[in-house]
């Protein structure tokens, strides 16, 4: 690790007027091929880049990305992090993901701001009870931290938070104390800093037009710079990922839609924890800058703007003013939205495919961001190898014609 | 003392009112914003800035404002409110943000003597701190100086929303704006002008550079053209609304506030949000100044030229007599002349351009009135203890002089306010002329008029405006517009000034709200994030509450210059829906607290509420929960009385909120066979059957009873959360799949009340309320049903129970169904009839192995998986769901299966959502993930079998029964051990339901 | 028949009418069978309205009318002429009378009150008099009849508490 | 919000409407006879394309009517309101305004707001 960051490196660039910080990453023009081409230049991209060149030393590798660096979902999240889904296999891959969350900061030598405030789903009927006490349970056999806390606990961790007089008062929450947020584009600047000591190729406003097979094995990629050879290409280019497999004559079971976020004016600290809301589609957590960041649920259409309905932000907002009264007083100071990939089961594909050498990992809906390192870790392992991870075996596209499905629709009725 | 104002300022009345900030009282005047109400009593220290804490002035004169945002602590301690905005009256209490313990002395001013560590992106590269610092000493510290204001306190908000529908909407009531308006009068165009400030006018009221319009002051045409547009039939106005957001299909959004200049009365919404629809919007929103970088152009007593001139015009308040003035364009020389009206003289104008560039009426007037005139010069920086004292200047020949001030005015031009144009999709465009971007291209019915569209010429305004409003067909109008500066713009490309100072604490800033200087820029650059959006981010440069309004251009022009390419190359960043920060409680309305949804109640709500029934939320409705027998039961001892009594004698239920749909139709028979999984080929009329529905991937959906009156005529009943889904998903299928099936649909779920009575005394309590009815078992048999007239109203009574008892389920129409209701309750007193809630319907259908929707099934369970294979229509065709139930995981022999489960030790209990192991104990600290079989879904304790009762959905389960297994516990370690048993825990063969 | 609200600009009256639900297909055999039964001929165009001081006859949608009966009708007869109609296969009559809440909002600024609650276009050009809309207020699907310078809004029952709570608490705010 | 014409209520705000999805997608007349990777085509699988795009939406708080629609999911524009029963507008009618498959349209998308 060549560039070493802390306090010191602070203190003796301060000395020369912070004029000679070096460049965290190049910006090449594309070489005439690759070993590994990576499509697109997220979180998850930049990461399976990193972890292809450090755990399997495949080192000729390069992302390709449209826009710039972290401009898709990476930037565009509610930055949440949590592993209490309900099924084994989701958990165990969100776990693996928060596991390496903490200590990707040490890892990667750039601060990732990785809070473990904890996170609390509300349960606002008995029918949300029943289905928290049953996750809470099969978190636990799975080796996770998530506990239940009534509605007086709720208060100590959340002293604004209005439980009773409201129209489905709050009954009490399912808490992961390991749950937490980070900062977003740290983990893309992070991930793309060190691929690229590590010499992977970072390639940006480079858009990938098709992706060229001849019978049945992938050749490379057509981009806006030009076709690029490859002997493996994997795309991650969450919500146009399955615009992108179209083109290489696969189809994905993806649907693209809205999903909006909008930040506060900053204020002084007044939430301390990540409280998410599934009936009333409300989350929220409280940014270091003072921020209140808030998640709303997806769009009910396909759509590639970037940009979804206003009356999505009303609901949200109507529900935040509702369980957080003083918020009345506050201003939305941003709204925005990503592009989020959703599968039928609300689970993502780590997957191969039947073009031999082209890989797919997409479909993580409204909760990506979580698992950023450890989608990363089990790609670059598919990749590599040829073979899933037994992390991401049951992520196949096969699922959607056995049936063999895992549906985190009552977690992510819309996870964030 | 009274405040100092100037002489004939039209806006502001006379009236004195008394404010406090920071404790300290001052006297204002009525329609003062609170920054003219600081300016009139010369306070210029308002903040401290968010990074640095650096000390703070008023920067600008409105919505724009960078630093000066305050507390309004008898409005609820409201955070971050823009002093250059929010109006004054008497009684307001303010406090300044962000400094401790005051204003004048901050301890966070730490930050500026550490500010060379403070780089960009410092917090990216440090703090990573031994295992635990981040969590307990780094964050703490880090968050308690972040945010500005502090929180709110105890506010519950009656914003209201208005929605409009009109054919043009004007966002502006200037000089554009009113022009378009007048064009409108009377025309058939329904037309809403809408104007941020209380007054209209915009550069009319707000600055000296137009002398007369058609020969009358400026002050008199306005007032006669508002005159004229409110006698209009089809113009409103709407004043203090400042448009927020721009959707797609032109629909805008902008924010009343109702008590401007007003104290709030908390009975009343003090805000509005409008929600306009509109067929063409006219974007007549104008301009803003942008300012320049040069060394500490953040002290108090830096305000932007035009701003100054505001404060003259539009509030009557003098900021400064002697201010310096820095420009690098024509528009200032009406400051000058505002000054000079008000026998005030700048101390200095020092103008970027050469001087061959400068008019000539401009160098004239200023030796006339002997101003000290520095042409091809420009501001190196200045310097002053907490405000502005020497102003050093570097003259054209590379000399640097200072001269003492207090006040220093920089103009860095200005920026079409394309914002709200972005937002509309829009593409705009680089114009070098006025070196800013304009909107170009609309994507919707968007036209932009005057300065907002680049145009700063009063001489052809009229004309852009006829043309580009010529579509309207509503006739040409001119003016005879007169100003006080030359009518085109000239400018000097001018972002940053050069300054040799190497010290490593002189800063020139790029965002003042965010503390971003432009080193912090280069050094980015530098860094590799010289992509314009990656820059943001790293360097939060225009990430402010005020969105660099006077900021952003000037940092895409300094970045061209590292990057040495054209400015329309580095392009903006996207411009982010609000326009300026939005009141949460103005977005949530009236639709929030005990509105937020709407609350369903069944006829018969009143009775229950009268015999204490505790309610549970059911989707919208509110269902009887349990009904309390005295104030001290508790909810167990209410759930075992009605479970016990319903048993032996007889209970009823409000089941009024079942969705109920009526399909009738030559195809009726063949639509039901589709829909659900049971065949109703060979079903007798007059009878019904439990049903259940799925999903196209042969998962459980809904279950119901269906009634036949006869092959085209069915009643279905559905769960009560299911019920507008499954109306919806019959009426998909009828539409979309099959429209050949001649079949209707109706809901009727509020058309009929719906009791359901059981218990062994059921009969008798029915045959009484019902004489003229035959009840017994042969005329009536389990699972058939009658309709009659009762009262000369449609009813129906249908033989069926979700108890496992004998038992009734009345509709009648809602009209009777309360005094139906009291007569059951006459009749049964003396069989010992109770009211039970949804609680004691869980453990009774429990009892006897029935499923409920959405708790035994969860979306990944087929009717095979709940022993209810029979009831598959094995000879039907096809039928939704069908194909999935034979793929090959769903056909899977280990799949779960619905079983029952009771303790070995009959007084433990097993709680809901546990799951069965096979290990006697689980480890404290599980590491390893540990197998089980499935979870529990239901567990109650009998009071009829006086044990725990549980049904469980268990891997390859049908095969288990009679084995040991463990249940875990919510915290315990010690397993429960238990049996599995077969689901149907009382009368298994049904006696009491076909007795 | 009880009044909610009445201000010299709205007016807003609580009223209760036999309502009955008709589903067909419109042509000609249908509406002579209407024709035979209630004596009315029903409407052909979507959303028109016709109506008398004693009924309302609207067609909401591509196969739905509501008959709603502005003068009170002796309920045997509603509950025979919905059975005859529903001995035709192809037409399916619900009785609709109890299960709705009616109310007449009148008076100069009703459009602007009735905003503070729809989106919908209350303007005479998108929504002339004597037709009818389906659409939501306060969250609620509701119908709304248009007849000269009022309308007749109708809902289902289980709202009532919740819609005339919201109407009550907006006209003083 | 979108504004939809709703072929029989007229234009609304598309708050009042629900969407369908993928248009033209007919349910196989004779499930039993597909193997197990067809039948999930049917099931699970829908197309997803930035550009043209045929769906269906119900006017669920209206007439409850289900109508189609063509779209550019790349700018939200509807381009086109069609009922059931009319049959399928061919896509060259249609032209998007992408400049490449996965590209950004040059006005509409909200995030390229300057002209190239």
């Amino acid at each position: 690790m060549k560039k070493k960051y802390s306090i010191l490196s602070l203190i003796k660039n301060a000395f020369s007027n912070n004029e000679n910080w070096e460049k965290m990453w190049e910006s090449p023009e594309p070489k005439k091929g690759y070993d590994v081409i990576i499509v697109g230049g997220g979180g998850h991209g930049l990461g399976t880049a990193y972890y292809l060149a450090k755990e399997h030393g495949i080192k000729n590798i390069a992302v390709i990305e449209k826009g710039w660096l972290g401009g898709g979902n990476t930037g565009r999240n509610t930055t949440i992090i949590r592993s209490n889904y309900l099924w084994n296999e989701s958990a165990h891959l969100y776990d693996h993901s928060v596991k390496l969350w903490e200590n990707l900061s040490e890892e990667l030598n750039f601060n990732m701001m990785f809070s473990q405030r904890g996170v609390m789903n509300l349960a606002h009927n008995e029918h949300d009870i029943k289905e928290m006490k049953r996750r809470i349970s099969a978190n636990r056999l799975n080796g996770l931290d998530t506990q239940w806390v009534d509605t007086k606990q709720i208060k100590e961790l959340v002293p604004i938070m209005n439980t009773e007089n409201l129209r489905y008062p709050v009954l009490g929450a399912a808490f992961q104390p390991r749950g937490g947020v980070a900062r977003h584009d740290a983990v893309a600047w992070g991930y793309a800093l060190r691929s690229n000591e590590m010499g992977v190729d970072i390639i940006q406003n480079c858009e990938v037009k098709d992706i060229k097979t001849d019978n049945h094995k992938v050749q490379g990629v057509n981009t806006s710079k030009g076709f690029i050879r490859a002997n493996k290409v994997a795309v991650v280019a969450s919500g146009h990922t399955s615009v992108l497999a179209q083109t290489a004559g696969v189809r994905l079971p993806l649907q693209s839609r809205p999903l909006q976020a909008l930040v506060s004016e900053p204020i002084k600290p007044v939430i301390n924890t990540v409280v998410m809301s599934n009936a009333v589609h409300a989350y929220v957590s409280q940014s270091d800058k003072g921020e209140l960041v808030i998640g709303a649920g997806t769009d009910g259409y396909n759509s590639f703007t970037q940009r979804g309905g206003y009356d999505v932000i009303e609901e949200t907002v109507r529900a935040i003013v509702e369980l957080y009264p003083i918020f009345g007083k506050m201003k939305m100071l941003r709204q925005w939205g990503g592009i989020v990939d959703i599968c039928p089961d609300a689970s993502p594909i780590i997957s191969k495919c039947e073009v031999k050498g082209l890989y797919f990992n997409c479909g993580w809906g409204t909760g990506g961001f979580k698992a950023t390192p450890g989608s990363a870790n089990v790609f670059a392992h598919t990749v590599a190898k040829d073979e899933p991870h037994k992390i991401n075996e049951a992520f196949n596209l096969e699922r959607f014609s056995n049936g063999r499905l895992i549906d985190e629709h009552g977690a992510a009725a819309v996870a964030h | 003392m009274p405040a100092l104002r100037n002489k004939d300022c039209n806006y502001i009345s006379n009236k004195e009112i008394k404010i406090t900030f920071d404790g300290k009282s001052y006297s204002a005047y009525e329609g003062d914003t609170i920054a003219s109400a600081l300016l009139r009593n010369n306070i210029r220290l308002i903040g401290r800035s968010f990074k640095y804490h650096r000390p703070r002035g008023i920067y600008t004169c409105g919505i724009e404002e960078p630093n000066a945002l305050v507390q309004i602590l008898n409005e609820h301690n409201e955070p971050n409110t823009r002093a250059t905005v929010k109006k004054a009256y008497d009684g307001i209490n303010i406090s300044s943000q962000n400094r401790w313990p005051s204003l004048s002395f901050d301890i966070g001013s730490i930050n500026n003597i550490l500010s060379p560590i403070f780089s960009a992106g410092f917090y990216y590269k440090t703090f990573m701190g031994p295992k635990g610092f981040w969590k307990k000493i780094y964050e703490p510290l880090i968050r308690r100086t972040a945010g500005l204001g502090k929180p709110p306190k105890n506010f519950r908000s009656k914003s209201i929303h208005q929605n409009h529908n009109v054919d043009i909407l004007i966002v502006g009531g200037g000089l554009s704006g009113l022009i378009a308006a007048k064009k409108l009068i009377d025309t058939d165009n329904e037309v809403l002008l809408v104007e941020q400030d209380s007054f209209l006018g915009g550069i009319l009221k707000n600055s000296n550079k137009v002398k007369q319009i058609d020969g009358k002051n400026v002050f008199e045409w306005v007032k006669e053209t508002e005159k004229l547009i409110l006698k209009s039939k089809n113009i409103k106005i709407l004043k203090n609304t400042l448009v927020t957001t721009y959707n797609f299909t032109n629909h805008l959004i902008a924010l009343e506030d109702k008590y401007s200049g007003k104290k709030i009365d908390v009975s009343k919404s003090e805000l509005t949000l409008h929600k306009i629809r509109t067929t063409h919007t006219i974007l007549a929103n104008g301009h803003i100044e942008r300012f320049i970088s040069f060394r500490n152009n953040d002290l108090p007593g830096v305000m932007l030229a035009s701003s100054f001139e505001k404060y003259i015009e539009r509030y009557g308040v003098t900021p400064d007599e002697k201010p310096v003035i820095f420009t690098n364009n024509s528009s200032t020389v009406s400051l000058v002349k505002s000054l000079i009206n008000l026998d005030c003289k700048p101390s200095a104008y020092i103008d970027a351009r050469k001087e061959e560039d400068i008019e000539d009426e401009t160098k004239e007037y200023l030796s006339k009135n002997n101003i000290l005139f520095y042409p091809e010069s420009e501001v190196e920086g200045c310097e002053g203890n907490k405000k502005v004292e020497k102003v050093y200047i570097r003259n054209s020949n590379n000399k640097i002089s200072s001269i003492n001030a207090t006040m220093l005015c920089p103009s860095g031009g200005f920026n079409p306010d394309i914002h709200l144009f972005t937002q509309s999709k829009g593409l705009v465009k680089w114009d070098d002329k006025i070196i800013s971007f304009k909107p170009d291209t609309a994507f919707q019915n968007t036209i932009t008029l005057g300065s907002v569209s680049g145009n700063y010429e009063f001489k052809n305004l009229c004309n852009e405006i006829n043309k580009k409003l010529s579509f309207l067909k509503v006739g040409d109008l001119n003016l005879e517009i007169e100003t006080n500066i030359r009518d085109n713009l000239s400018i000097k490309e001018l972002w940053e000034t050069k300054t040799n100072k190497k010290s490593k604490w002189s800063k020139s800033f790029i965002d003042l709200h965010n503390d971003v200087t432009t080193k912090d820029l280069k050094q980015a650059i530098n860094e590799g994030y010289d992509r314009i959006e990656h820059l943001k981010r790293y360097t939060t440069n225009s990430m402010g509450t005020d969105q660099g309004k006077i900021s952003s251009i000037n940092s895409l022009g300094i970045v061209s210059k590292i990057l040495n390419k054209k400015i329309a190359e580095v392009g903006t960043t996207t411009y982010r829906p609000p326009y300026a920060p939005l009141s949460f409680a103005a977005i949530a309305g009236r639709s929030t607290y005990e509105y937020y949804d709407p609350e369903r109640k069944t006829p018969i709500h009143n009775w229950h509420i009268k015999n204490n029934a505790i309610f549970e939320d059911v989707g919208q409705w509110k269902r009887p929960w349990y009904f309390k027998k005295n104030e001290t039961e508790t909810m167990h001892q209410a759930v075992q009385r009605e479970s016990k009594q319903t048993r032996q004698s007889a209970g009823i239920l409000d089941g009024s909120t079942l969705g109920k749909i009526e399909i009738k139709g030559k195809d009726a028979l063949e639509f039901m066979n589709l829909m659900y999984t049971n065949a109703f080929t060979k079903m007798k009329p007059m009878t019904s059957r439990y049903a259940l529905m799925l999903g196209e991937d042969g998962m459980i959906m809904d279950d119901g009873i269906i009634c036949k009156i006869n092959d085209k005529h069915f009643l279905a009943t559905t769960t009560s959360g299911g019920a507008p889904k499954v109306f919806a998903h019959m009426e998909e299928f009828l539409q979309t799949e099959w429209p050949h099936l001649q079949v209707y649909l109706n809901s009727i779920t509020e058309q009929f009340t719906t009791f359901n009575i059981s218990g062994p005394k059921a009969r008798e309590i029915v045959s009484k309320v019902f004489s003229d009815i035959d009840f017994s078992n042969e005329k009536f048999p389990f699972m058939t049903f009658k309709t009659f007239n009762y009262k000369n109203t449609q009813a129906r009574i249908m033989r069926a129970s979700f108890t496992g008892e004998l038992g009734y389920e009345i509709y009648i129409s809602p009209q009777h169904a309360l005094e139906l209701w009291e007569l059951i309750f006459k009749y049964g007193k003396d069989f010992d009839l109770v009211p039970y809630g949804t609680e004691t319907m869980h453990l009774l259908r429990a009892e006897k192995g029935y499923v409920v929707i959405g708790q035994e099934t969860d979306g990944t369970v087929t009717p095979i998986d709940i022993n209810f294979n029979w009831m598959i229509g094995k000879k039907k065709k096809d039928f939704i769901g069908k194909r999935s139930l034979t793929r090959s995981d769903t056909a899977r022999e280990d799949r779960k299966r619905l079983v029952g489960i009771v303790p070995l030790d009959k007084s433990q209990f097993i709680e809901e959502g546990q799951h069965i192991v096979e290990c006697e104990n689980l480890p404290s600290k599980i590491k390893t993930p540990i197998e089980y079989l499935g979870h529990i879904s239901s567990s109650y304790h009998s009071p009829n079998l006086n044990h725990c009762i549980s049904m469980a959905m268990i891997k390859s389960g049908n095969k288990l029964i009679g084995k040991k297994l463990f249940v875990s516990t919510p915290k315990g370690t010690k397993n429960i051990p238990v049996e599995i048993v077969s689901p149907v825990f009382i009368d298994p063969e049904n006696k009491r339901l076909t007795s | 028949m009880t009044t909610l609200i009445s201000t010299d600009r709205v007016n807003i009256i609580q009223k209760n009418f036999q309502q009955i639900l008709i589903r067909g297909d419109g042509k000609d055999q249908f509406n002579q069978i209407i024709n035979k039964e209630t004596f009315l001929q029903p409407p052909s165009k979507n959303l028109e309205i016709k109506t008398s001081d004693k009924y309302i006859f609207a067609k909401n949608s591509f196969d739905q009318w509501t008959l709603v009966y502005l003068v009170e009708q002796d309920y045997k007869e509603i509950i025979r002429t919905i059975s005859n109609l529903n001995s035709n296969d192809e037409i399916l009559a619900s009785d609709y009378s109890y299960g709705q809440v009616y109310f007449e909002v009148s008076g100069e600024n009703k459009d602007e009150f009735l905003n503070k609650l729809t989106q919908f276009d209350l303007r005479n050009k998108k929504f002339p008099d004597l037709s009818m809309a389906q659409t939501l207020i306060a969250r609620i699907d509701c119908y709304i009849y248009k007849l000269n310078n009022k309308y007749i809004i109708t809902c289902n029952k289980s709202y009532e508490d919740y819609f005339k709570e919201r109407l009550t608490d907006l006209i003083n705010l | 919000m979108i504004l939809i014409n709703c072929p029989y209520c007229g234009e609304r705000e598309q708050s009042e409407f629900t969407n369908g999805g993928e248009a033209h997608v007919i349910r196989p007349k004779d499930p039993d006879s597909l193997n197990d990777k067809d039948w999930g085509q049917y099931v699970f699988y829908r197309s997803n394309p930035k550009g043209i795009f045929y769906e269906r939406w119900v006017h669920s708080h209206g007439c409850r009517k289900w109508f189609n629609a063509v779209r550019d999911t790349s700018t939200d524009t509807i381009l086109k309101i069609y009922k059931l029963t009319d049959n399928k507008p061919d896509i060259s009618e249609f032209q998007s305004s992408l400049k490449s498959p996965s590209g950004e349209p040059a006005v509409g998308s909200g995030n390229f707001a300057v002209k190239k």
